[in-house]
Order: C-alpha cells, then structure tokens, then sequence
C-alpha cells in the first residue's frame, strides 16, 4: 500500500519534471530564436538597405554575395532549431545525449563557445529517467544563467564516471557569482539557483560552487544511492 | 546538347525562383514548373511536357516528393529525378534515393553548384555529393 | 481512500496531457519554422543570387528592396513564434484562448486562412484543465490535419455555447477525408484521428465526421456530464 503510494508521487514527479525541461527548452528556444536567427537577419536587413544606397555595380555585386552569407547561416541555424524542435522526445532519453545537444547548438549559434567533454564509451543507463530529468534540469539552469548574467565567452560541462560515483563540473568564464547580491534572489522560492540545489539535493547528490575565473559548480553522485528512492 | 528541365514545388515562387537561376546555365532550359504531383502527372499526359529532369521537392502536402518520385520510378524510369530541401537530414535523402531519386539539393544552393550538379547527373546519370554520401 | 486514489490518477492524467499538448506544440512551431520563415528566406536567397547576376543597377536596386520586404516578414513571423515559445504558459488556460493564438498565428504565417468564432463575452471557467486541454489537443490535432492533408485554403473553427452544451465545429476546404485510405492508418495505435475520438469520449463529448466541401468534425459536450469524473 504505502509502496504503491510512492510509486504513484514518483511518477507524477517525473511527470513534473518532464514537463518543466520541456517548457525550459520552448523559453530557451524562443530566446535562442530571437537572439540569433532574428540578430542576424536584423543585421542583413540593415546592410541590405546600406547596399542599396551605394553607386559602384561591382561593390553591390559583392556586397549582396557577403549578406547572402549571412541569409545561408541564418537558415543553417533554423534547420537546427526546427530539427530539435521536432524530433525532441521526452519520454526517453540519457542526460549525456540532451546535454551534448544543447551545447552544440549554442555552439553552432555563436552565443557562446561550448566545451562537453563525457566518458564515450560509458553506458549511463543504470540512470533512470528521474536522475536523467533532474540532471537535465540542473544543466540547463547553470547553461542559462551563463548565458544571460555571467558575461564569460566559454561555457564548460565535464562528466567523470568512476566505479564510486558520477562527477558532472559545470563552468563558465565569467565574472563569478556575487553571492551577496545573489542572496536577495534566493530568498524567492522559484529561482534558478535554488533549483539547482533543490534538485541536486533531491537526487542524493552532493554538491560545491566554486568561484574560480568565473563560476563552477561541482555535482557528486554517490552511485550506491541511485535506486534508494525507489525502494 | 540541351536538357529539359521540369521543377516542382508547392512553394511556386521557390520554383520560379530556381527556374530562372537555371535560365543561365548553358545547356539547360526549364520547360515548366508545377505546384505538386497531381498537376505533374497531369501534365505528363501529353509527351511533349515530359522533361528529361525532375527537380522534386521533398515536402509537399497531398502527395510528397517520395510519392511523385516513386510514381517517376515506376512510371517514367527514362527521366532523371533530383531531390529538393531545405533540409539535409539523413533520413529524408535516404528516403528520397529510396524512391528513385539520382540526387538531393538543397534549396539555398549557389549558381555555379547547380550547374555541377545538373551537369553531373546528366553525364554520370547520378549526382552524389558530400551530404549525400554521408548519409548513405 | 478510494477517492484520493482516483485525485491522483486524474493528476497524473492531466500531467500527461499537459505534456502532450507541449511537445505537438513544439513539433508543430518546428515544422512551422521551416515552413515559413525557413522558405522565405530560402527564396529570399535564390532572388538574391538571381540578382547577382543582372547588369542594370536600378533594376538591382529595387530588387533588393523587394527582398528586404521579405526579410522583414521573415522577422516579424520570427518575432511571433519567438514570443509563443517564450510565453506559453500551460498550467492554466483556457482553451479558446489558445485555439485563438494558434488560429492567428497560422493566418498570419500564410500557411492557410483561418476563422475562429466563439461566444466573445462567455466565460469558460466552469471547464478544469483537463476538459481544456483535452480540447486543445483534438483542435491541434485536426489543424495539423488539415494543413497537412487536406490541400484546403481554410480553416473554420466554431464555437457555440448554450445552457445544454458546448458545440464546437472544426471545418476545412478540404478534399475530405478519404476513409478507405483512412482506414489503415486507424489500424495503428498513435494515429491522429484516434486520439482525436479517443480524447472525445473521455471527455464524456459527442461526434460527428462529415465530408461537406471539406472535412467537418462537430463535437457536442454536454455541459451536465462535466465534473462526473471527477466526483
Ligand atoms: N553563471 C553566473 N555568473 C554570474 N552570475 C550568476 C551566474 N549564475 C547566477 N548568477 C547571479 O545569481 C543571481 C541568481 O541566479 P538565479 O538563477 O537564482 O536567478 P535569475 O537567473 O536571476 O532568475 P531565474 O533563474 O529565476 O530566471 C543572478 O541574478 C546573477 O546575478
Ligand atoms: N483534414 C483532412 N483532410 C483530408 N484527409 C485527411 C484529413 N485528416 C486526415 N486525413 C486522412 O486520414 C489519414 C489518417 O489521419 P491521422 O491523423 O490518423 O494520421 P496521419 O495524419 O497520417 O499521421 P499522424 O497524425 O499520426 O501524424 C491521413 O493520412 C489522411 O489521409
Ligand atoms: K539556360
Ligand atoms: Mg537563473
Ligand atoms: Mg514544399
Ligand atoms: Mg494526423
């Protein structure tokens, strides 16, 4: 009884949490969208009207190949995003391959150079999907606050696998967390920071920031905890 | 030797588009364009609208690019058929080659790749370019 | 006991159906993008390119003009889509709000002329969320439909409240469906028009399939049968 009691609060948590990555990646995507496709035809759109004032055949001839340059990368970013967007499943999948993913396409963008190293060989699969979401989940805070508050060009993810646990460090090379003014932030209940730590938290994992020539945030999962939830 | 050229797109424009980037390359001449596959095989009733090349787009509504190549396949296996998308996904050139198709384009493709491609496959009788192999 | 059981069940359903309604609407946005944005801006390429090649600098000059307006479009559906992603909100809403954004936005994007008609001053609150987004997913279901299959130019969904029922007609100018063909796809599990008559009944509706100058699907709630499965 009280078993199944938790088995049915362990679903619809999973159900919650599937459905928050999921609407995390529509408002990051629909940033992404407006922040590079919509910059970059912005910019072409100005450039086009610059040509057109211009008098030497030969310069506007070269100057329309340089902003069809523009127009050509603009459509390779949309084709990713129109890709992900489409064949994005929730129902299955390993937080390795969505976090590879993410970090391409930021990547290919050009929001900010991205680094993802992770044991190739290793099979994450002893991870059920919960630890998956939440590990997800935490990625993805950590990814936007980089984005939007730390300033830095560089953005790193590195996940060790050892026999004891799962190490996943996220960095950036910014100007570092300023705890101070973060505090007024993490007396509100909904924000990221305090998400991130809920969430590691709740997995039975453990965890330290580290200010260190922009902020590092270190993840230990203890492997002998995974399934200690589901008994 | 010259080589007829027939586009279809449910996006018209593109096709026109297209047809008048091929309208200056030497050896090519569009002899029409076509909204869709019905219109296509409409057309086709009469010999004198049946081209040497296809150039196909991949999503079309009613009936899509594999339909109209399968139909080309089975039916006018003498025409060459090239594949059109915006998109160079694996599964959709795959699909295509699948159905008859000798090549993939993207849409956003410069004069002078055009022109290479149609003239390859004219010659070669297929135009696999990177993208292509990659995915097969 | 019983009762609490039966609570959670009807979470869990809503929780998944929530989720449904995200990722079609993610799917849909995905191929909706390259769609339009993505194929105007492939032609804007291709008359670019076309315009490399002429040798008359008026005429260059008002072309460019002309692939500007373009781009313009380009941005301002961008800026649409952009804003859908980031501001979805699906733990509460109504579902003529949401059929009435996703109408709008499929007009303006030129993909199909759309007509959304509904009672202006009813209030739909005595819906829960589950009737509401039960609704949604057969209105985004049958608009997915349409664009995709029926080769028709538009798109009618009616409203009509009154103290019986609620009625609504979903239409297009379609070629009708053919149901022989149909047939076969209804043999598998996850097709459209099953859940589309799945979702129906669950919610305790009616239905009504015509082929009438297109494809019709009335749809009769009957406003006593709502809150029975919850009681
Ligand atoms: N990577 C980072 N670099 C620099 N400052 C950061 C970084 N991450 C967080 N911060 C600081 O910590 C504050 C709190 O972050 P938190 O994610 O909790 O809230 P938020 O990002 O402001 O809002 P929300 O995440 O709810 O949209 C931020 O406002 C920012 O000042
Ligand atoms: N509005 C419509 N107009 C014309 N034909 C339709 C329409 N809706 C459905 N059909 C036909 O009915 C078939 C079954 O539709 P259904 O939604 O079940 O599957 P699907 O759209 O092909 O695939 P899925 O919805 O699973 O992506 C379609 O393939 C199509 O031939
Ligand atoms: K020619
Ligand atoms: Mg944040
Ligand atoms: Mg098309
Ligand atoms: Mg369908």
């Amino acid at each position: 009884r009280e078993r199944e009691a938790n088995a049915i609060l362990h679903k619809q948590e999973l159900l919650e949490t599937r459905q928050e990555v999921q609407q995390k990646l529509m408002q990051n995507i629909g940033s992404e969208l407006h922040d590079t496709v919509g910059q970059k035809l912005t910019l072409t759109y100005l450039q086009m009207e610059n040509t057109r004032q211009l008098n030497d055949i030969e310069e506007i001839k070269s100057r329309i190949g340089a902003q069809n340059d523009l127009i050509q990368e603009s459509l390779n970013e949309l084709r990713s995003i129109s890709k992900m967007l489409t064949t994005q499943d929730f129902s299955s999948f390993s937080f390795v391959n969505y976090v590879d993913k993410e970090l391409t396409r930021i990547n290919e963008s050009g929001l900010c150079k991205t680094i993802f190293t992770y044991p190739a060989n290793a099979s994450f699969d002893f991870l059920d999907e919960r630890i998956n979401l939440s590990l997800v989940r935490i990625c993805q805070e950590f990814i936007q606050n980089s984005l939007k508050h730390s300033g830095g060009s560089q953005l790193t993810i590195d996940v060790v696998l050892s026999d004891k646990d799962l190490k996943i460090v996220c960095a950036d090379n910014g100007q570092g967390i300023n705890w101070e003014k973060a505090r007024e932030y993490r007396i509100g209940s909904g924000s990221g920071l305090q998400s991130i730590e809920r969430r590691i938290n709740n997995i039975g994992a453990g965890y330290r920031w580290e200010n260190n020539n922009g902020t590092q945030l270190h993840i230990d999962l203890p492997l002998n905890k995974i399934g200690e939830h589901e008994a | 030797m010259r080589h007829s050229i027939v586009i279809v797109d449910d996006h018209v424009l593109i096709a026109q588009a297209l047809a008048t980037m091929i309208g200056s390359i030497p050896n090519f001449d569009v002899l029409y364009v076509c909204s869709g596959g019905a219109e296509l095989i409409e057309r086709f009733k009469q010999p004198k609208n049946i081209p040497d090349l296809v150039i196909l787009d991949v999503q079309m509504p009613v009936m899509d690019g594999y339909a109209v190549a399968q139909w080309l396949t089975e039916n006018k296996p003498e025409v060459i058929t090239l594949a059109l998308s915006m998109q160079d996904d694996d599964e959709k050139i795959i699909k295509m080659i699948r159905s008859g198709a000798k090549g993939y384009l993207l849409k956003s493709i410069q004069q002078k790749d055009l022109a290479y491609a149609l003239n390859t496959v004219v010659k070669d009788g297929i135009f696999y370019n990177a993208k292509v192999s990659k995915a097969l």
